[in-house]
């Protein structure tokens, strides 16, 4: 029961929040609510057993007799830690987002509610369908997030988000149907959509051919994760999305949607057509390689901050797409750890920027400078997070980078050596951003809002503070005692990397295990 | 006490002091934070002094104290400990490192007592610290690359202390990517060692590096150290990625004397003596090594010739002398490497603070055409300064002639070395020779061209402690490492330093051709051009710029344009703006309007505009007329039928 | 069979070409008559052709339930006629007019 | 060849409906041609409708056939006419409430829509090609009349003289096809026809015709490209709740009674009356959805959209008539037009809701701060739309799911591939309404007038979409059961 | 050549003159006249073929019934002349008529290539029509009315009913004449 509590808490907390009488008090519920789902996820970590590369806490019921399609929940090393990213980024972003949100707050915050248990769900779903409603079903409230509470151009942000999530996703329902079709060869004659009937599936593959079944199916699936990604050249819903989004919208997009994209290739992608993978990961990879020097290299002459990060996900998501696809141990577990460590640090990065913006109600960068005088705190904060993002050792960003460059060089040298470039590239777009925003004779923002009283600018708040100590602490955290978190993935991802050829998660049976009574 | 733990608070010592200033950033209280900050670093000292006569107690093959605190990273089998190694060449950098540090530290007090971020500054500075002692004492690649990248951050940090100037920020930011070119090759070379030795373990490395030489550019070995060669010219400013080192001068003085003379910026020097065995085994990169270690001693010494401030003149003289280390760990001769890094950073660290105290006096005034007959002001300062001078052009028994010589003789001798390699070596100490009389000369000696409404003073006691203890450092420094041609005239003084050194360093074998007998009288023969040349190269500047006024200009008018070049750094800055960073920047602007918004978006409204055309089209079509609708079912059914027909 | 002379001997297939080119006069009558009334009478054309198909078949084929449809077609027909002539005056009402150039306001 | 008393009893539900249909106007008439209040009548039309649907069930899906086979009541029966009662129903509450339908002929109204109804039960049970033609004609006619009754000043009697003209017009089509299967395969019952149409589709030309005449028929009545031309005009001219009533209950019998012609398997052998369906479909898939993209006014999108889904469910339709088995294929559509009536049922009735009097337009941009005056309405008209743009969890996700899950089992990929394309095509106009009404300024809202029982339908409505596309897998197991 | 084989072809010629006639007169009432001679020839159609009933219905219903709403219709709306006959454009008008011309085409072509009857072949059609002889057609049909089809004989009058309400209502209607208020 673990797993559908902490997928339908959230919704039960969305509809009370929709009715909730009061309406000053629907942050402090909308916080408390969050606090208590992580505690719950924290529950689930405690009886998360480490050591077993089996689906653990497996919930299993028809839901759809007629098509084998089952409510099937289970996590594995693979999806336990973004789980706990998900559940951890929630209330930080409720507290981030306490004063930027002011209208319709009940609505935000059941969309907000709604949005976690669409993500957790498809985190934990191991069925296609079930995974397929998760995943369609998050795209529902962002959309609201980026449409009602963003920017000016919000609405053409959410659509564009929205239309090519749901192009790319298209394609993925058709393949899903595709492959249950096919599942009476390997369950005896029903139909079913579970993933571990997926996985013994043995779709032909012929490596000249383009049109095999498993190089289609390869690339329907492949698609509708490579838009969420969002990888080099499908990138350009990102940048919109994130600028136009609020704070929160833009914490949650880089921190956990992106994910669900990375996800997907891992869970689905890889085990499913391990062939078809194997024979174009060299594509995946060059685009990879392509999206992280590309995206830095957009990302350095943007004038707004907030493009600035965004592009910068791009960029790091090509580093979690090249770990994905080098397919061995290292690049896996390298792109595993750089998906919790972009979901912190780019969070990071997005709640600091909306705190400047709340303050100065500006994100180009030529208008700043010189911020550091004003605001330490603040600047000390960023400077940390920007160290993260740049991978500078003893931050998380430092193992998941070195891990997936490691991984990307026992794949091929060459590709190492352009991926790599990334690291030069991506210091100098975010500490150039860091001097024009922070350093050098203060700005036209900052001198206006120090002859106006009214607004002056005051460096970070308690909560501010209450928001940004739990991510450094995580920045540190992950980035000294890396195995702390990684020792959750180790065995699942060495039986994924081991067993390409031949995966399937096995299930453990152990009910003493999944801790259902 | 246990020696783990030793280790440990030497590490901690300072992580302490940076959190306790660092959490109070904001006081103004200079006492209080330079106190913290020093007994944070001298407790690291302790430690490293205590450590190190550990080692001296051990018998010698045995010096190596290890301390293993936690797995950081494993996957598979890439296991990287969070653990450090103090061994012979360690226990050396570690005793300079919080020995020199502890004085920079003590100095800053006095430096810095006016400064608003104080308390920052010395948080900063005792972050340099840890992250330097993790650097030397890492014993992995990986964990050194660590401290490597984090003294990479203090740089930074420090050097864009005084934030508000966009230049000096603008000069950190240099520092930082600069480094992270290095950076980037270094993490390519440990993959390359990861995959061919299977372990970043640096005594692990050293133990499996083949005997045999390897001959090919392309071996695992030599690309492995080439590219962790980069790394060092990154770090350790050598050509091509010297550049951010002159820029870094934007910091405060102290910090120069510190990170950009003393201690970071010979990291690449200590990360080649670390894995000699395996550098040995790759010729090619040992000559790459010297070539560029030669070049760089004397470009960046025509380029000191030239400047006028007074802390770039040093910092192109830390290059000059970086690039004489780099010559010696190329040549195989990475005692005489490490000897130089040590008499280097005391000499250098003398000389920066002594710059320090003067710019202090001088109300941060650092044109030295500004300057002239400071002696009379600050006479402690001048003192230091000149020990430092005699050190650093060679004169003996200063610590810069053993080191120095040493360097050369290798040069010439070793069986890396060569002819060119020696020569260039000689041409970079005359220059250095040169340029340091005449920073001498126009700072203390001669008229005073100080501006009336600048008093000069002398610096505080603080300041001036730290400058006599690294005056009298300068001088007997180099007497550890007596060369044997000397020594045996002095009544066999033992080379402690080779001695010590000897059991972790491998030494490549002398020239065939030097196994004569003339061997003494060649090394005398050289020691003596070399000396003779700085002498007198010291002695032309020392006129040039005190005796005969307006013969220096005179000089550079009839360089003319080569004057002028070399003036402007032969325009390196510009022309990587030019070629580099500014065609980059473009390229990215037009990936971004062109790829970006012109051809992905505008595909992407391509497909909308075609879509929505189809729209307008149906649209269209549908007229209002009934029997135009009539027409397309009946167009409908007769298409239908027809191609129903034509089964 | 013996050769047969198709002016001199009729089968259905005379009687449904008939149908068949009835069938179409009404349809072009719909589709190229503007007046509405005249639209109406060009369907009532084509039912007719329908009925004469209907009868056709039913006669050759010794059917009667040929005949029943054409009963029920001609009701309907007559229906249909009703309804359209109903719509007819309500539309004159309105627009005075009945012509059906006149009725293009819904379109796009 | 007696009438038995059990066919009086299979039949029950229709004589219930007409017997209910004459109250109102007989009490008109009573009362000397005045209008008993509109309450009243919509009252005793809804109890008809319910006593109807009890008896549907009660005898609906028995399977048996009733005045010599000329009706069968089976699964198909008892579903697409639950659906087009209720969905018939629900638009009465709409017409009962709406300005342009609501007034002086309200009782005349409703016994036409009863009537109408009673023609849409004729042709889900009808497996008799005539009486296809007459249930048809019967649920043609009275819904011609009823768009010409609207209370609307312009265009409505325009959109009924275009749809009975065009109507017309195709019924002569599809008659002429029922005279040449007549002539050519003797008899006019479908559970004859099925017998030998095999063969007969091979060795005739006149049945070949035949069945195409009447397959575009029905084209025309389900509104397939390029006979679609009708609908965008009939639907924005109707007064809204009779647009309502034609394009979910109309169009579900239309359906049954296409899907019964196509169940007797003529494509089978004829691949090009087969290919020729599918472009259509992908045809109207494509018109219906791109058009959409461009229209201005929000019945007219809605109008477009309709096209494309009934694109999509010709798809499931030409499954059903290929496929060995045609009962998934044909559960698929039954599903997929349960969720295509409730949710279109509930866009439009969000339309009439904001319409203000009967001459009312709505534009697409008119309904922003819709969201802002009326959050729960909103809600529930963005329930409907995701659903209809395929969003899961809401019903319409799964009727395309098991619509294409049936063709691509049968081998029909590259139609399944074509129809999520569209879907995604969709998607854009589908949140425009969304985005207008939450995230631009505005003050639309609903009129004053008590509207309770369309705001009940439609919440109702919204609720069956979301508790019935989650619950959706043992609703498609009864449909399947009972059409097996 | 015999009696009947004429008949048919006048008739067959009548047909098809006065159906162009509706189509191409210019004047409404000529339409409708043309279009009584159309059914009165299709009425005697029928008779060739022996559907005397029938062809009874037909000059009564059609004849009779609705012409006579067609022409008082036309009355009512006292049209004199019409400025625009026929449809304008050429390209539609050409694709019109083509699309007539080609189903018609299609259909012939149908006809006389492809047409079974009752499920036979024309071979045995042929054969079939001697065999067949004269059925009692009123007997048969009223039989086939009322007992088989009864059902849709009572849809019919239903469906009679609607539409007289309906059209009552209809011409009652305020909408489209005036505001209602």
């Amino acid at each position: 029961m673990m797993l559908s509590a902490l997928i339908f808490l959230p919704i039960l907390f969305a509809i009370v929040m929709a009715f909730w009488p009061q309406k000053n008090t629907v942050r402090h519920l909308a916080f408390g609510f969050s606090i208590i789902q992580f505690i719950l996820s924290l529950g689930m970590l405690q009886r998360f057993d480490a050591s077993s590369a089996a689906l653990q806490m497996v919930e299993k019921s028809v839901w759809i007799q007629r098509f084998g399609i089952s409510y099937f929940l289970g996590i594995d090393g693979i999806s336990v830690m973004l789980v706990m990213l998900t559940t951890f980024l929630v209330p930080i972003i409720i507290l981030g987002s306490w004063n930027s949100i002011d209208k319709q707050v009940k609505g935000f915050h059941s969309a907000l509610f709604i949005l976690q248990a669409a993500m957790l769900g498809s985190f934990l779903a191991m069925d296609a369908i079930l995974f397929y409603v998760f995943w369609e079903l998050s795209l529902v409230p962002m959309y609201f997030i980026v449409g009602i509470w963003g920017g000016t151009r919000r609405i053409y942000a959410t659509l564009k988000f929205f239309i090519y999530t749901m192009a790319g996703s298209m394609l993925m329902l058709l393949a899903i149907i595709f492959l249950m079709r096919l599942t009476p060869e390997v369950t005896g004659g029903n139909i079913s959509a579970s993933i571990l009937d997926f996985y013994k599936l043995n779709i032909p593959f012929i490596a000249g051919d383009f049109l095999t079944p498993q190089t289609l199916l390869f690339f329907a699936f492949a698609i509708a994760f490579a838009i969420k990604v969002p990888i080099f050249p499908l990138h350009t819903w990102l940048p919109d999305a994130h600028v136009e989004a609020p704070t929160p919208g833009s914490v949650v997009l880089a921190g956990v949607m992106l994910k669900m994209g990375t996800y997907g290739f891992l869970r689905w992608v890889i085990p499913l057509f391990p062939e078809a993978a194997e024979h174009f990961a060299w594509l995946f990879v060059l685009v990879g390689v392509i999206g992280i020097i590309y995206g830095a290299l957009v990302a350095m002459v943007q004038p707004d901050v907030k493009k600035l990060v965004a592009y910068s996900s791009v960029s790091h998501m090509g580093y979690i797409l090249i770990g994905l696809f080098v397919m061995n141990t290292y690049g896996v577990n390298g792109a595993l750890y750089q998906m919790l460590n972009h979901g912190i640090s780019t969070g990071a990065l997005f709640l600091l920027i909306g705190m400047i913006y709340e303050r100065t109600h500006s994100r180009e960068i030529s208008k700043y400078g010189g911020l550091a005088g004003v605001l330490p705190h603040f600047t000390i904060a960023f400077v940390i997070v920007t160290m993260s993002s740049i991978a500078v050792p003893m931050t998380n960003g430092f193992v998941g980078e070195f891990l997936i460059l490691l991984g990307s060089y026992a794949f091929s040298p060459i590709v190492a050596a352009f991926a790599v470039t990334g690291v030069v590239l991506g210091a100098a777009y975010m500490l150039w951003m860091v001097k024009r925003v922070f350093f050098g004779p203060k700005g036209e923002l900052i001198t206006n809002a120090e002859h106006d009283h009214a607004h002056a600018l005051h460096d970070l708040s308690a909560r501010e503070f209450a928001v940004l100590i739990p991510l450094i602490i995580m920045i540190f955290w992950m980035g000294l005692f890396p195995n702390h978190f990684m020792d959750y993935s180790k065995a699942s991802v060495d039986h994924l990397v081991k067993n390409k050829m031949d995966y399937s998660i096995p299930m453990s049976t152990n009910t003493a295990q999944t801790g259902e009574r | 006490m246990n020696q783990q733990a030793l280790i440990a608070i030497l590490l901690l010592s300072p992580v302490v002091g940076f959190f306790l200033n660092g959490l109070r950033f904001r006081s103004k209280n200079y006492i209080l934070a330079g106190t913290i900050a020093t007994l944070a670093v001298v407790i690291s000292f302790v430690c490293s002094v205590l450590l190190f006569l550990d080692l001296v107690g051990m018998p010698p093959e045995a010096r190596r104290i290890t301390a293993n605190f936690f797995e950081w990273i494993a996957v598979d089998k890439f296991k990287v400990n969070a653990g450090f190694v103090v061994d012979q060449i360690s226990s050396i950098m570690i005793l300079i490192i919080t020995g020199v540090g502890a004085l920079i530290h003590l100095f800053s007090i006095g430096y810095m007592h006016h400064d608003k971020g104080v308390t920052k500054y010395f948080a900063y500075l005792n972050l340099f610290i840890f992250n330097m002692l993790i650097l030397v004492l890492g014993d992995s690649l990986l964990t050194m690359f660590v401290g490597w990248e984090g003294v990479g951050l203090c740089s930074y940090l420090l050097i864009g202390f005084w934030f508000n100037d966009s230049a000096k920020a603008a000069a950190g930011m240099k520092a930082f990517i600069t480094n992270r070119v290095g950076d980037a090759a270094f993490i390519i070379g440990m993959f390359i060692l990861f995959m061919t030795f299977g372990t970043l373990n640096i005594h692990e490395l050293n133990a499996l590096a083949p005997t045999a030489l390897e001959a090919s550019w392309l071996g695992a070995v030599t690309l492995g150290t080439l590219m962790l060669f980069i790394g060092a010219t990154g770090k350790s400013a050598q050509i091509p990625l010297y550049v951010w080192l002159p820029d870094a001068m934007a910091g405060p003085t102290p910090v120069s004397a510190l990170i950009h003379a003393a201690t970071m910026v010979t990291a690449g020097v200590y990360m080649i003596v670390r894995l000699n065995p395996l550098f040995i085994s790759a010729p090619n990169t040992m000559m790459v090594v010297a070539i560029i270690g030669a070049a760089t001693a004397v470009l960046a010494a025509t380029i000191g010739l030239t400047q006028h401030d007074i802390k770039k003149v040093l910092a192109y003289s830390t290059v000059s002398q970086l690039g004489y280390m780099f010559l010696a760990v190329g040549v195989g001769a990475f005692g005489a490497g490490m000897f130089h890094l040590m008499t280097h950073a005391f000499f250098k660290a003398l000389m920066f603070l002594g710059s320090g105290s003067v710019i202090h006096a001088m109300h941060e005034e650092q044109d030295i055409r500004k300057m002239g007959g400071l002696r009379k002001y600050l006479p402690i300062t001048h003192a230091t300064f000149f020990l430092g001078w005699l050190a650093i052009i060679g004169i003996p028994p200063f610590a810069g002639f053993f080191s120095k010589d040493e360097i050369l003789w290798k040069a010439y001798s070793s069986s890396a070395g060569h002819i060119l390699l020696w020569a260039a070596g000689v041409i970079g100490a005359a220059l250095t020779a040169f340029y340091m009389t005449r920073l001498m000369a126009l700072t203390f000696w001669g008229k005073s061209r100080v501006d009336k409404n600048v008093h000069p003073h002398e610096s505080p006691i603080s300041m001036t402690i730290p400058l006599i203890i690294l005056g009298i450092l300068s001088v007997i420094g180099g007497w550890v490492g007596i060369p044997h041609v000397i020594s045996q005239y002095l009544g066999e003084v033992p080379n402690f330093w080779e001695h010590w050194l000897a059991p972790v360093i491998r030494i490549l074998p002398l020239a065939p051709a030097e196994h004569g007998a003339d061997h003494e009288a060649l090394e005398w023969t050289l020691m003596s051009v070399s000396v003779g040349v700085a002498a007198i190269s010291a002695i032309s500047a020392y006129i040039m710029y005190t005796k005969k006024e307006g013969s220096a200009d005179r000089v550079a008018k009839a360089f003319g344009p080569v004057y002028q070049l070399v003036n402007k750094k032969y325009l390196v800055d510009e022309a990587y703006f030019k070629g580099l960073i500014n065609p980059l920047i473009r390229g990215s602007k037009n990936l971004w309007y062109y790829v970006d918004v012109n051809i992905i978006d505008k595909a992407t409204y391509k497909v909308t505009d075609i879509v929505r055309g189809g729209g307008s089209f149906v649209k269209s079509l549908q007229t209002g007329n009934m029997q135009q609708y009539a027409m397309y079912i009946g167009v409908g059914v007769v298409v239908a039928l027809s191609f129903v027909l034509m089964r | 069979m013996p050769e047969t002379n198709i002016i001199t001997t009729i089968g259905p297939e005379h009687y449904l070409v008939l149908s068949a080119l009835l069938f179409s006069i009404g349809m072009a009558g719909v589709l190229l008559r503007r007046n509405l009334i005249v639209l109406l009478m060009s369907i009532e054309l084509m039912l007719n052709a329908v009925n004469i198909s209907f009868i056709t078949f039913s006669h050759y084929s010794g059917k009667v339930e040929g005949q029943i449809m054409v009963f029920f077609v001609m009701t309907i027909a007559a229906a249909e006629a009703a309804v359209g002539l109903a719509l007819a005056v309500s539309i004159f009402k309105r627009f005075k007019e009945v012509n059906i150039r006149f009725f293009e306001h819904l379109k796009g | 060849m007696n009438i038995s008393m059990a066919d009086i009893l299979l039949i029950s539900p229709m004589i219930a409906l007409f017997l209910f249909s004459l109250i109102p106007l007989t009490i008109k008439v009573l009362r000397g041609n005045v209008e008993q209040s509109p309450t009243a009548t919509i009252v005793e039309a809804l109890i008809g409708l319910f006593l109807t649907a009890g008896l549907l069930i009660v005898f609906g899906g028995s399977g048996k056939t009733a005045f010599n086979g000329q009706l069968v009541f089976d699964g198909l029966t008892q579903w697409m006419g639950l659906i087009a009662v209720v969905s018939a129903g629900f638009s009465m509450i709409l017409m009962y409430e709406n300005p342009a339908t609501r007034g002086k002929q309200f009782s005349e109204l409703i016994f036409l829509a009863m009537n109408s109804i009673l023609g849409m039960l004729i042709l889900v049970s009808a497996v008799d090609l005539i009486t296809i033609f007459i249930g048809l004609e019967l649920m043609s006619l009275s819904l011609y009349l009823m768009i010409a009754m609207s209370h609307e000043q312009k265009i409505s009697k325009e959109a009924a003289i275009k749809y009975f003209v065009l109507g017309s017009f195709a019924s002569a089509i599809f008659l002429y096809g029922v005279s040449f299967v007549f002539g050519s395969a003797g008899t006019i019952n479908i559970l004859d026809l099925m017998e030998n149409a095999s063969t007969l589709i091979k060795t005739s030309k006149v049945f070949l015709f035949g069945v195409s005449f009447i397959s575009l028929g029905f084209c025309f009545k389900v509104s397939i490209a390029p006979f679609h031309a009708w609908t965008p005009d009939v639907y924005q001219g109707a007064p809204t709740p009779v647009t309502s009533f034609m394009a979910t209950a109309v169009k579900t019998v239309s359906f049954a009674a296409f899907l019964r012609v196509l169940a007797m398997k003529p494509l089978i052998g004829s691949d090009n009356l087969f290919l020729v369906l599918q472009w259509f479909a992908v045809l109207t898939m494509t018109i219906g959805n791109v058009a959409a993209l461009v229209q201005t006014n929000l019945k007219r999108t809605i109008a477009y959209s309709s096209i494309s889904h009934s694109g999509y469910i010709l798809v499931g339709l030409i499954t059903a008539g290929i496929s060995q088995n045609s009962v998934f294929a044909a559960s698929s559509v039954v599903f997929y037009l349960l969720a295509y009536s409730l949710m279109t049922f509930g866009a439009f009735a969000i339309v009439s809701l904001i319409e203000k009097n009967e001459n009312s337009v709505v534009q697409t941009d008119d309904l922003a701060g819709f969201a802002k005056n009326q959050p729960m309405l909103a809600l529930c008209l963005t329930i409907f739309l995701l659903s209809l743009a395929g969003i899961p969890p809401a019903l319409g996700f799964f009727g395309k799911f098991y619509l294409f899950s049936a063709a691509v089992s049968e081998g029909l990929l590259w139609l399944a591939l074509w129809g999520v394309l569209n879907s995604a095509i969709g998607v854009y106009y589908y949140l425009r309404p969304i985005v207008v009404m939450y995230m631009r300024e505005g003050d639309c809202d609903i009129s004053d007038d008590r509207r309770f029982g369309t705001t009940v339908a439609i919440v109702t409505a919204a609720l069956l979409i979301v508790v019935l596309g989650i619950g959706s897998g043992p609703l498609f197991e009864m449909i399947e059961r009972s059409l097996m | 050549m015999t009696a009947d084989v004429f008949l048919f072809w006048f008739l067959a010629f009548m047909t098809i003159v006065s159906g162009l006639g509706v189509v191409l007169m210019a004047n409404p009432i000529y339409s409708a006249l043309s279009l009584a001679m159309t059914m009165i020839s299709v009425a005697a159609i029928f008779v060739t073929l022996q559907a005397y009933f029938l062809a009874g219905v037909q000059i009564i219903v059609y004849a009779g019934a609705v012409m006579v709403l067609f022409v008082m219709v036309l009355m009512l709306f006292d049209l004199k002349h019409e400025l625009q006959a026929f449809t304008r454009g050429r390209a539609t008008g050409a694709i019109k008529i083509a699309t007539v011309g080609i189903l018609s085409g299609l259909v012939v072509g149908a006809v006389t290539i492809g047409l079974t009857i009752g499920g036979k072949n024309q071979a045995e059609v042929a054969s079939a029509t001697k065999a067949a002889g004269i059925v009692d057609t009123t007997r048969g049909l009223s039989e086939a009315l009322f007992l088989k089809n009864v059902f849709g004989f009572e849809a019919l009058g239903v469906l009679l009913l609607v539409i007289a309400v309906g059209t009552v209502a209809l011409s009652r209607s305020k909408g489209g004449t005036h505001a209602r208020d």
